[in-house]
């Protein structure tokens, strides 16, 4: 068997582990607002529908908790549904279902029942998408046990990542960066393969400074540290979580315990974020090798501004520079 | 679309156990005095629990006492491939679904029942605290039963507040738009804690919900075994048959408090018990079996005496069923520890073996 | 409780026009020309803000075209005093009720618009983005009103697709408890992005809704402004003199793609949108008040130009209104910026000064 | 005019805030399941539907998405609401209206509208309760800017603090821990007062370490510290931040700048939790004064157990003494 590989973007990625899953195992069943004839608002399920039928592939009534009421119960009863909130925003409206309920079923059936189940939604600034379009999550679900939360960066990523978190027994939120889904296109091998959850990736290896990031803040990351490297001779390592709940702390530890400075790096609000959990994450294991406090960059603790005011929200390369050099000094 | 029989609740047995339509057709004898006894375990475990609670042997309990007709009737017409979903009250249900006692009791020392007392899995979904999420459960359970063609049908209990939840209403709407095998059960038992059912909705009955959701709706006397099994398995068998949904609400009536914590004396009468308390439906169920000749004095007594028996047997089991460690919190979080409640886990113990 | 009356949208208007009702009392030329004039105002804004967005120079938006009548019909009845809510799709209805084409446009900009654009408080709410959250927050204006007796009443919009959420049918359910001086009117466009009325709900009508919460409902021709302006009016007035909520279905089109992200070729066909081009509710009312001599050729030429002058206008000066500073997120989080934001705001505009 | 001055356990204290507001401002309306004839089931709104009648005080149907929807209606047409959520776990199912609409109508009309209005509710483990009526929120609202959470430990403060609350132009959440209800009763006075919001209280002064706490963990620590001082002779200094967001940063870097050591207390999940925050703020601000990593103790990172088990998981003295004596080691 020859491995073929062709360049796709997210989007392509994500559709296509959906559908090697749908055709590898008949208990995958996908669900969601607008995701059978329209292949959904960004047609991640383009032409599964037309593909597997509207018994594996089906459009919601517009009710959030209804879509994750419904796919908790599916999950239990043989299936393994994947649903889709059309905006990960929306997913406030689900809280309960997905904290109270999907979250705590295996816990509260010691066992006996529980939620093999995949919840992907879209979610990231910078593309001008109304209200409650762009708000990043990810970090309201450290608060909430018995969940698992992915972010993949790239479409390799992705693509395997996605199939591991349907292969998971346990309910996983998948979160996919609205400004990554076509941004660049990656080799992807067109058989299936998974990404083992709770691996974080070194995308670039360092030795004088770690930034520890995710999703669309990876490539922010990437060239704030390639200019700050020309600038400065630092040599920089970035490690990109890929799976925020549970987290690598371990890739963490071993990173900053060898270069002794960090910055992490999200979209999302500071106060109580993925940032402030790395930063207790340092705190406990490697205080000692820390030579300068670890740099917390990211979303401003506003809401999520109206378009017109994203950009100047969102962390750009400037800022992630001025806190890197800031990092770096003596 | 909403006609009389959304008015009157249909009944099979008046207040004095008389036959007053005609008999549902192919139940047995033995069948019937399952069902009757079926009704005492339920009274007799609910109000052992109740008692062990005063004792400080159980957690926080919401009696089911009156609702034994609803509670039996509505998981009597199931096969064993069925599933059940209900709210903390929907104990009985679960029992005729054929959940042991002693799994139910060994729920309420405050730990989660382990695999090994639950036994063969029942499909019984854990007993729901929080109102009304487990209607959507149920026609998700139902909607796989669809989609796997495998003939399984759901009964999806719930209380009459529950009806005002968001999820009750979404879970009627999909379950129309997705013809799903499901009975929705409302137990409008007439309080959802102090608050009345008037106060819960402006509409007469909570059965005029369906027709906004295209799905049928039934009301029964949910204080009539008979009745109550009769509605719902024709709703079992339109589901089988792949007819899809129904709406059921079976008026009946908490008589106890609504859990062991309330006080129902600040906000109901003694009168409006005193109504309920000759409705009461085992009376009813007990007089029809005497008058047809299933029951006399003397099988009654010992069917009763062996009913109490068998709980305090089951409650026994459970009592005696080991608990968890103190670090069984950590199981079940996922299917496998993560890093970070392994190491959790490891602190815990040695924390807890450094203070021994 | 369930009639004829919600099976047949109430017309007054046939598709040529003609009145086939008595028309509703009261009503000036002067109104009726007013709001002719409106619908085409709401027509030319939307389609501006298509092409603005076309250019680069507004953000997504929802076109309403073909729901002119809904929208204006449903605010026209309402006092100063009175509110109004409604999704991204009721900028007809906020119009009618009197907020400027400026301060809309404004926010198309991607700004909230500020104080000083919006000018006077015209009691509608910011358009709502999150599907059937303002149902609720309609109810609970027209709650504040009853509680502080103030006779003020709401009209609460959303669309068909919203009906499935749990909150719309909690805001149905609460009107109806408390009696709420509300509206509810459900703008059924017969699309939730691709999602057909059809597969929202089994239920053939949406208005079959309010029995099951107690709430009086009414479906009326969404394109026929008179039909809806007089069951919105009636609606009102009942909410006024203290009879409580209800429930307004009016059947329309959006004839437009659901938004400028959006492409509706791949869900619907031709033959749906002709069918529905032929109801087109600005022809209608046109036609109507030709046949009644209330406009002539000439006096609609110049209308028409006049409302299109209008919008040109009221666009050119929310695009000359300032724009916030860079760090104008940070304003209107809290009444006052609390510690952590001014420092935040701090080290924000000490960066883009060093960045400049 | 004479002051005063009774004992009151934090129930009476925050019935008696209750009533002088609704006494004081008509603006002030109250709304909740079963808070009317039963005075809520934990009597918190005893007597109030009596006396200020069902217009000022009422039930409502069983749905908190309903609640804060409504609530959030009333806030904006001139009413002051106070909304009881019967139990905080429950919040999850108003989420959205809450941090998609109470948090942001300000914020989205530029100030035009605006929902001055209160949620309350209890919480808390240690007491037997059922599933999710124990759950500690407070850490998942770090996350969803626009609204402040404040969570009183005493009855002094419960009711300056519910005072300033309904106060407060902006929505407060006002978390009330069940198991210190009716603990111990303090000095009140009958007067009304207000405590400001945002401030922590230093509820003990000390030089060797600061402990960052509130709720039911306040007690828990000044036992701990008691019994470290004891053995150890270390002077420990505690604070009660009383308001979790905005959170007194300030009170937090000037006593850990002082003390070089800290640890933080609280009964929520750690990741992405309060600690996590305070942690973040402790490394930006004094990292240089650490002489220790900063203790973290709270939840551990499963779900709320069940009552058999919930006690283990609960932080207790041995386990925040132990804690202590590591972070107090050289
Ligand atoms: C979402 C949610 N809100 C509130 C509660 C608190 N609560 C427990 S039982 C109950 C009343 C339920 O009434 P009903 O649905 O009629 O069931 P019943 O208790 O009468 O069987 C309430 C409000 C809860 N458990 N879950
Ligand atoms: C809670 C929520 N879920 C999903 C969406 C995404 N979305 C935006 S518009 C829309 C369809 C709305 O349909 P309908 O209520 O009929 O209003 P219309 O667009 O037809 O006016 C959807 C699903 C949203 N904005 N909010
Ligand atoms: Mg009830
Ligand atoms: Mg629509």
């Amino acid at each position: 068997m020859t491995m073929t590989i062709t360049r796709l973007t997210i989007i392509e990625a994500l559709n296509q582990a959906l559908r090697l899953e749908l055709e590898r195992d008949e208990r995958v069943v996908m669900l969601g607002q607008d995701i059978g004839k329209n292949g959904g608002v960004f047609r991640v399920t383009d032409g599964l529908q037309a593909q597997f039928g509207e018994n594996r592939v089906f459009d919601t009534p517009l009710a959030e908790s209804g879509i994750i009421g419904t796919t908790i119960g599916m999950a239990i009863n043989g299936l393994r549904p994947v649903a889709e909130i059309q905006f990960a925003g929306f997913m406030y409206v689900a809280m309960n279902q997905l904290v109270s309920q999907a979250a705590r079923m295996r816990y509260r059936s010691a066992g006996l029942y529980s939620c093999p189940m995949v919840v992907r939604a879209p979610f990231g600034g910078g593309v001008r998408t109304p209200e409650m379009h762009s708000d990043s999550l990810e970090g309201v679900f450290l608060q909430t046990p018995g969940l698992k939360v992915v972010l993949p960066s790239t479409p390799y990523d992705a693509k395997g990542l996605l199939a591991a978190a349907i292969d998971d027994p346990d309910p996983v939120i998948f979160l996919e960066n609205i400004k990554l889904y076509r941004s660049f296109k990656q080799d992807v091998p067109a058989e299936r393969y998974t990404i083992p959850l709770g691996k974080a990736a070194t995308i670039q290896e360092g030795h004088d400074l770690t930034i520890i990031t995710y999703g669309a803040m990876v490539t922010v990351s990437q060239e704030a540290a390639r200019q700050v490297s020309e600038q400065t001779g630092a040599s920089i390592e970035i490690i990109d979580l890929r799976t925020i709940w549970p987290m690598d702390e371990e890739a963490i530890v071993a990173s900053v315990s060898k270069t002794g400075r960090a910055a992490v790096v999200h979209e999302a609000p500071l106060a109580g974020g993925v940032g402030a959990e790395v930063v207790a994450v340092i705190n406990e294991n490697c205080l000692y090798s820390l030579l300068k406090p670890v740099a917390r960059v990211g979303g401003y603790d506003t809401p999520f501004p109206t378009p017109g005011l994203e950009d100047h929200y969102l962390p750009t390369v400037p800022r992630l520079k001025a806190a890197l050099l800031k990092t770096l000094e003596d | 679309m909403h006609t009389d029989a959304l008015e009157t609740p249909y009944q099979l047995l008046d207040l004095d156990g008389r036959l007053t339509g005609s008999m549902p057709s192919g139940i047995t004898d033995e069948q019937l005095r399952g069902w009757y006894r079926m009704m005492w375990l339920t009274r007799f475990f609910s109000n052992k629990i109740v008692a062990l609670q005063r004792q400080g042997r159980a957690t926080t309990w919401g009696p089911l006492q009156g609702q034994e007709a609803s509670a039996v009737g509505m998981a009597a017409p199931l096969q064993p491939r069925d599933w059940v979903t209900g709210s903390y009250r929907e104990a009985g249900a679960y029992m005729t679904k054929g959940l042991s006692i002693a799994a139910l009791t060994y729920y309420t020392r405050g730990y989660a029942t382990p695999r090994e007392l639950t036994g063969e899995d029942t499909r019984c979904l854990p007993l729901q605290i929080v109102i009304a999420t487990q209607t959507l459960h149920a026609v998700g359970l139902a909607m796989a039963s669809k989609i796997r063609n495998a003939g399984e049908v759901v009964v999806g209990g719930c209380g009459d507040g529950a009806t005002s939840e968001g999820d009750f209403n979404e879970a009627l709407n999909f379950a129309g738009v997705f013809k799903a095998p499901v009975v929705m059960v409302v137990v409008n038992n007439g309080w959802a804690i102090s608050t009345p059912r008037s106060k819960q909705s402006a509409a007469a009955r909570l059965a005029y919900r369906g027709a906004g959701f295209g799905v049928p709706a039934r009301l029964v006397d949910g204080n009539d075994l008979l009745a109550v099994f009769e509605v719902v398995r024709e709703a079992v068998d339109r589901a089988r048959a792949g007819d899809g949904p129904t709406l059921v609400e079976t008026v009946t009536y908490r008589l106890g408090a609504h859990t062991t914590a309330d006080d129902p004396t600040r906000y109901r009468s003694k009168e409006e018990i005193a109504y309920w308390e000759v409705r009461d439906p085992i009376k009813r169920i007990r007089q029809f079996l005497f008058d047809r000749n299933l029951l006399d004095e003397t099988e009654d007594k010992h069917l009763v005496e062996e009913a109490e028996a068998e709980v305090a047997r089951q409650v026994e089991i459970a009592h005696n069923h080991a608990t968890p460690g103190p670090d069984g919190f950590f199981d079940h979080v996922y299917q496998e520890l993560t890093p970070r409640l392994q190491r959790q886990r490891d602190e815990f113990q040695q924390l807890n073996l450094g203070a021994k």
